[in-house]
């Protein structure tokens, strides 16, 4: 015990005398370096599982529908499956529900079963560069948790891989303290079905209608999703169905390399490590997308510090290392290939918004890809405008007072009226957003979009006011959320950029509509406004002059005869 | 019974301008108004039967079409000219403005007038010609005055006078008014209106005067007037007190005109504000050089030989005032820099421009009241006698 | 030269209300005034020698201590009094208190006067003791007032104006005032103003009536007002016309009280003003029964026995006003709201609240001006003449 | 392939001619199946930075000190040593700058030190149920991590453990896709400290002044720990130091077993099959804390449902366990106990914002425990009030008019000026929190707390304006952040509850010293009043009546006298 230290703690017995216990617990490096242990993914996230969505029973309910849902329409579309889904909700105490998801897609063998269901972090689609919906592998594990967490009970899983498979049954909770699954029973069962996967989870849980409803996520999903039938089944209520009005799913994408565009410095030095080639040009053309022999070279040759097209890649040190970054920042090198990533298309944006929300006039736009922080991503937006019952106000008859419409229930109409700011339906990977909106880049890029050029009202720093659905997709084979919760997209530059270029060549159809609307309203008002006021200038002029009846009226059917023509010119 | 009262009611169907029959003489004005609207009428009249789209010729009534000359004394409407030819869009203006000249003729007529509110209303017959605000009626009204102003007329010519009325007056004046029945000359003599005093009316292009009294003294507010009258200054000054109520009026400024007009010799004068850049830029300077934005008025309205007796910012130093005083506000600060960087007036005046620099430079404002810190009747026993006495201390 | 001004001007050190020596005799107001200055400082002065702390009674001035009685007729103040002792808290306040009695008393001695705006320069010269905001003036002096009330004293008695001047008048009316140095009678006769108007003065106590007109018409507009007078309508309907402008100032509505009990039966008075809640709830309530948080001075302002001649709620179907009304916004909504559930003046009249429930159903206001949908005359052919034929159809 | 597929893909085929490459990507169950796999968490994080702080050069560097720092005043507290760190912040290049703290502690034996470093989710801190600032085993690895990505530069680690032992460096890297150190190299170096740890990282950054920089976070991180002697090297300065005023560390802090309120079902089933306890009453008494015999019994006989005290806790069926808990819910149990939590203390608070704050008055006030889902906490607030040197405010000669003091650097002058909002400092377990102020439970409280019947001024739904700094400390065995990156506290409503109490505490007594001052102000104001407007008095009477000045003085002085007297009374 070092000298100095013992002469603190007399001191601070002298000074506080109050608290003797003060000495006596003094640990050895020893000691406190043999109680290091290592933390399960699982308990990390159960203490912190407000980082994924489960703050609020509320919440936690459509989180898990989320989570159910997407995974269901990942595996479909990569079997080549078009999706048909059923979502079910049973209420079955004061504050528990059990959430009931089922798909037609592949099924799982029942061997992995457990892990896809019972491990944080286990998946198939994180080391891949490429779109879906899920991504991490937390999502629907991370439900059955919360689930098993509140209500103590196993998660029910059914999944039959094929016709002449058997259906399986698996009930399983998962061990937190080692991140594993834990099967309770496994029956084979009838099930009525060719292939597909349902999942029963209970959990303590709150139902609620309103823009942030598991109903508007099911809409906006059968929006985003047009080749999707989804059945749904809300809280005591009747069987709703969303029909699919195209056949045709989203193209499939395909792995890509990263991009050398944003890969930092320090992953560069651990690709070159890894690397199995053998030379640093063979290095930058197999490692990268984008990169053909003669970007290579002059990637190479710009780095300069002794390298070489030959340099061994393993052996190159952190200064050249450094120096290769640097070029690879400078080079020109052309943008990712799309194929990794499946836009909705301009075509089924429009049918999708066609066939959930009624308009005057619908307006989609697909921008081409584009590379943040070395991963390709492309926004593509679209508009659904006006309203066919009219704006949402109408004048009371007897006062003549403009008065408000009863409110219907925004999943019914989800147009707003024309004092009411714009509607937004954000999507990443199809995947609705529903929370957090004001954080959001898609947010941001509405509001940074100058919509007055387009012929709509625009108050400083807010959103348009317009009876209008602004709809915004980013598909990237990786989406960067803000956070775990998956709810809102960080606001990257080149992010930004891209949604305000699509919302751009949106407004410019939408503005020309509007303008277009607007002449012809100008049209007949001109009309009318001649045969209102012409008989006026009759009636003054023979006041002046003290005309006959005869002269004012061959005045008056001149001048309107004159007006008329001279508006052919 | 109420209900036969309530038939009886329903029987005018349009509007008609019933006044009294017209015993009075038309004026030279009313039957250049006359002229002015027929011969207006004709043309349009003319040229819609030839299968052309009639126009209206208004001055331009923009600040870029003001001048300020020197010599002439006040801001004028310059030679711009802008057309209102006929076209969809512009057509019912055209009725309007037409109607509203329509019923002007009548009016002159029957020798009657509307306040500009009552205009608006007399178009409420007009179906859907109506106008729906009043600004609406103003700015048609504006239009036609401005026409009207190019052949000498003003609005009250037309028979539309504004909703405000004068100011008050007493002193060493004798108005000859005429009563219109009978068409009787009436003479009000102000030196025996008592306490109380005249009030002048909403059109004084018919009153005549006569007086011999050495200055007219305008002053901004009821209280100051109201201590002057009650103690008779204008019998010590020889002089007519008018009284302006914060910016003058209209009837106020043509009434100070046309008094100070009504001998071969102008009667000078002097103007009485508080010190302070509302006093100065906005009542000091509607009264002698009217305002830029109505400067097809203005020949009729202003009084280019009005002279700034006080209280001035040396008066404050002279007179001991700066414990009576208020700190400027940020808008005293922004008007007086105003008017010393785009006022015409102010900037072609040396005098003015020092005299507002030192009151930026104190940062102080004084009120007319202020005087009173020296005794309520400081102002008439001390200070408006060697203000006379000096009238190098006034400012132009 | 300017140099030796400025020297001359540092004379005065200690306010001295130095008006013309008092030429006229003291009224028997003038003299209570004096006797109650006198007594209450004696007191005062007795009691700080016998060593007691000295207070002040004044009735208090909050609507708890009001009474409205339908048999008096107007707003009342009730026998609620507050003391205030001397205090090191209301110290200042008594400084102020009975340096604004001295230079009352002063000015009555002089037979002068001073607004309120001039009462607080006055203060400037009291050093420490001087008001630093016009509110406190006022304030002050509002307290004077209610204490001198008691007496049956009002401002205008303690020689206290206010800023606003009064109304105007014409018609079947002369008026009798003095020249207040020669003490000459002045007799001006308001048939034979013209197109203009006796205006009048802050303080009305002096003066006389001499009238046979059968009413007195008080009218809300200065545009009505001069239409009516143009057109000489005080002949026909042989009456005194009076404008009030909004709501009517202190001076209007004493005017309009003397003048109506100027004879040995009351003169009727008859209002005409605007068909929405604040012509009835604010300008006709104040002129008739006064206002609730001034009720001390109502006993000498309002005019209890006026009645409400329109525009009513059924003018406008009767006189067939609808396209030329406008909606009630929601301040008039809640103004009317209150007066039929909080205004013990409304609540206390059948009629009154059949009245503003109609125009709270209909939700429409109308204008005096209104009328001139029908013409610019048919209020004087028309309205006027069937509205006085027909009494039963004003509102009380 | 089953039939129905079949026809969807002819579908398919038939309505998008364009696309036929839609029918060649068919993939079976187990294809997919074979393609799931574990994801490491370093890799997670590396993906998620932003999760854990990492976002911007700007904030990375804050905290990398922020991770630092905490370790090391963790390690030297729990070693019972008064802590002495340095804090040095060299710049590197134009964007980089290597950050290098260092500490007295009780080093960490070198074959923990890859571990400690190098691997995500590994600590000592998170399994305990008690009170430290570190917590989840990530902090000072992401920081390496983060270095490492962007720089390519390992991290270098020094540590000793004794006098008499060797002080070891180890430069070192950690690979991402095993979560596992990679040890660069290792050796015994000479170093002039008895015991300590030295770690030096160099990253991308930016450094910036102001509010949220590391200067105020170290200034902050000294008011909160009065025993910490702190010695600062800013990039390009001198080195300033924060010296202790007191040697008395933190009482020791004790783990403690979870409080039975808070604990959830499914925890309490998994704690029912885990236990060694043989008995429910056994079950109750020793895994929970604050349970008695008689607790316990009284939850088995409210529980009912067959439960007795001696059930065998593992065959506790899920119903009866569900009774269990509700029991637990509704029994009546004391708090948790204090001594895992340290506060501060009302002593030290006030002597640390005195440290390093100059004001007026210090006011401090530290709550009893509470328990937030199953969690103790503490509260504890301190305000320091007034600007001995003005509020900020002085008059103008020769305008009269008031002008704001030129600004001065806010880490040197905290209270701000008397119309500005009170300044907010932030602590959770003793560490500054300076980001997401709006969204912290701390700001909620102050906002919610009512200041006006304390003397201050309060906009509605805002901070109070005052010149004032507010100190706010949470201490918790388990702080609930918002999110990863420990930026703001979640706003549970027990910790509002507590906040509002311990600030209304403070409250009072600044109510109360306030009230004092206005109290002097005004008794002066009344002296001086007497003496201005009694000669008043004595003009007016005189003019009025007319006395002689002798008659006039006699009054006056009378009055004078008798006035002084009545306020004796």
């Amino acid at each position: 015990m070092p000298a100095k230290d013992t002469l603190f703690e007399e001191d601070a017995i002298a000074s506080s005398k109050k608290k003797p216990a003060a000495t006596a617990r003094r640990k050895t490096a020893d000691q406190m370096a043999a109680k290091q242990r290592d933390i399960s993914v699982s308990e990390f996230f159960t203490k912190n599982r407000h980082l994924l969505g489960f703050d609020s029973p509320l919440k936690s309910l459509l989180t898990a529908v989320k989570e159910a849902v997407d995974n269901s329409l990942d595996a479909c579309e990569e079997a080549g499956i078009v999706p048909e889904l059923s979502v079910i909700l049973e209420q079955t105490a004061e504050k528990r529900f059990k959430m009931i998801v089922e798909d037609n897609g592949p099924g799982i063998p029942d061997t992995h079963i457990g892990k896809i269901f019972g491990k944080l972090l286990h998946g198939s689609k994180f080391h891949k560069l490429s779109q879906s919906r899920g991504q991490q592998g937390i999502g629907i594990s991370a439900a059955g948790m919360y689930g098993q967490l509140t209500t103590g009970k196993p998660m029910r899983v059914i999944s039959k891989t094929g016709k002449r498979k058997d259906a399986v049954e698996i009930v399983m909770t998962i061990d937190t303290a080692s991140n594993k699954p834990e099967q309770h029973s496994r029956e084979v069962i009838e099930w009525d079905k060719d292939h597909g996967t349902r999942i029963e989870i209970e959990m303590e849980a709150r139902y609620q209608k309103g823009m942030r409803s598991i109903d508007m996520y099911l809409k906006q999903t059968a929006i985003a999703n047009p080749h999707l039938t989804l059945r749904y089944t809300a809280p005591g209520e009747e069987e709703v169905v969303y029909a699919r009005n195209t056949t045709v799913l989203p193209p499939e994408t395909v792995e890509i390399k990263p991009h050398p565009h944003g890969v930092e410095l320090g992953r560069l030095i651990a690709m070159l490590k890894d690397t199995s080639s053998r030379s640093l040009q063979g290095f930058l053309q197999e490692e990268f997308c984008r990169v053909g022999p003669k970007v290579a070279k002059n990637i190479i040759a710009a780095a300069g510090g002794g390298l070489t097209e030959k340099s061994y890649p393993t052996r190159i040190a952190r200064d050249a290392a450094n120096k290769l970054h640097d070029a690879i920042q400078e080079a020109k090198i052309s943008s990712p290939p799309t194929n990794c990533i499946a836009p909705i298309g301009e075509e089924l944006i429009i049918k999708g918004l066609k066939k959930e929300i009624d308009a005057d006039v619908y307006i989609a736009a697909t921008r081409p890809a584009s590379v943040y922080r070395g991963n390709p991503f492309l926004i593509e937006a679209g508009i659904a405008y006006g309203k066919p019952g009219g704006v949402g106000l109408e004048v009371d008859e007897e006062s003549g007072r403009i008065k408000k419409k009863a409110k219907v229930d925004v999943t019914e109409d989800l147009v707003g009226a024309a004092d009411e700011p714009a509607r937004l339906l954000r999507f990443a990977n199809r995947v609705p957003l529903q929370y957090q909106q004001s954080a959001c880049a898609i947010n941001k890029g509405i509001i940074g979009t100058n919509w007055k050029s387009y012929g709509l009202t625009q108050p400083r720093g807010s959103l348009p006011i317009a009876p209008m659905v602004i709809f915004v997709h980013i598909a990237s084979v990786w989406v960067p959320f803000t956070s775990e919760s998956k709810e809102a997209i960080a606001s990257y530059e080149e992010i930004l950029k891209e949604i305000k270029l699509a919302l751009r060549e949106c407004g410019r159809k939408l503005g020309s509509h509007i303008r277009k609307q607007k002449r012809i309203k100008r049209e007949h008002d001109k009309r009318s406004h001649i045969e209102k006021y012409i008989p006026h200038i009759g009636i003054a002029l023979q006041e002046i002059l003290g005309m006959s009846d005869t002269e004012r009226d061959f005045t008056t059917d001149t001048l309107e005869d004159v007006l008329h023509k001279s508006r052919k010119f | 019974m109420a209900a036969k009262k309530r038939k009886k009611s329903a029987a005018p169907k349009r509007m008609k301008v019933q006044a009294h029959s017209r015993t009075t003489e038309f004026t030279d004005a009313d039957l250049k108004t006359v002229e002015v609207i027929d011969k207006t009428a004709k043309r349009i009249e003319k040229e819609i039967n030839r299968r052309i789209l009639p126009e209206l010729k208004f001055p331009v009534r923009a600040l870029s079409n003001v001048t300020y000359d020197k010599k002439v004394g006040y801001f004028q409407i310059g030679t711009g000219t802008k057309s209102r030819h006929m076209s969809v869009n512009t057509v019912k203006n055209f009725a309007q403005t037409l109607r509203l000249m329509a019923v002007s003729k009548e009016m002159v007529e029957n020798d009657d007038f509307a306040t500009k509110r009552e205009a608006y209303y007399v178009s409420k017959n007009w179906g859907e010609c109506k106008f729906n605000e009043q600004t609406e009626s103003d700015s048609v009204m504006d239009d036609i005055e401005a026409l009207a102003s190019r052949e000498g007329l003003s609005r009250e010519s037309l028979r539309y006078y504004p909703e405000e009325h004068g100011g008050r007056v007493a002193g060493q004046l004798t108005i000859v008014d005429r009563d219109k029945r009978s068409g009787e000359a009436l003479r009000i003599d102000c030196t025996r209106m008592g306490t109380g005093a005249y009030s002048v009316p909403h059109s004084v292009e018919h009153l005549e005067f006569e007086t011999k009294a050495k200055f007219i003294l305008v002053i901004e507010t009821g209280g100051m007037f109201g201590r002057l009258n009650e103690h008779e200054f204008w019998a010590d000054g020889d002089c007519i007190l008018v009284e302006m109520g914060g910016v003058p009026t209209r009837a106020t400024r043509r009434f100070v005109r046309r008094l100070s007009e009504s001998r071969p010799r102008k009667i000078p004068v002097y103007a009485f504000v508080d010190c302070d850049p509302y006093g100065i830029a906005n009542i000091y300077r509607t009264l002698k050089v009217g305002s830029g934005n109505a400067a097809h008025i203005n020949k009729f309205f202003c009084v280019p030989h009005a002279e700034y007796l006080g209280v001035t910012p040396q008066d404050i130093i002279d007179f001991k005032l700066e414990d009576a005083c208020h700190e400027l506000q940020k808008v005293d600060i922004k008007r007086a820099k105003d008017a010393l960087k785009n006022d015409p007036f102010f900037m072609s005046q040396p005098k003015w421009k020092k005299a507002i620099t030192q009151m930026l430079k104190t940062g102080m404002r004084a009120e007319q009241q202020a005087l009173a810190k020296w005794g309520l009747n400081f102002v008439l026993e001390e200070y408006l006698p060697r203000k006379l006495a000096d009238k190098a201390s006034f400012l132009p």
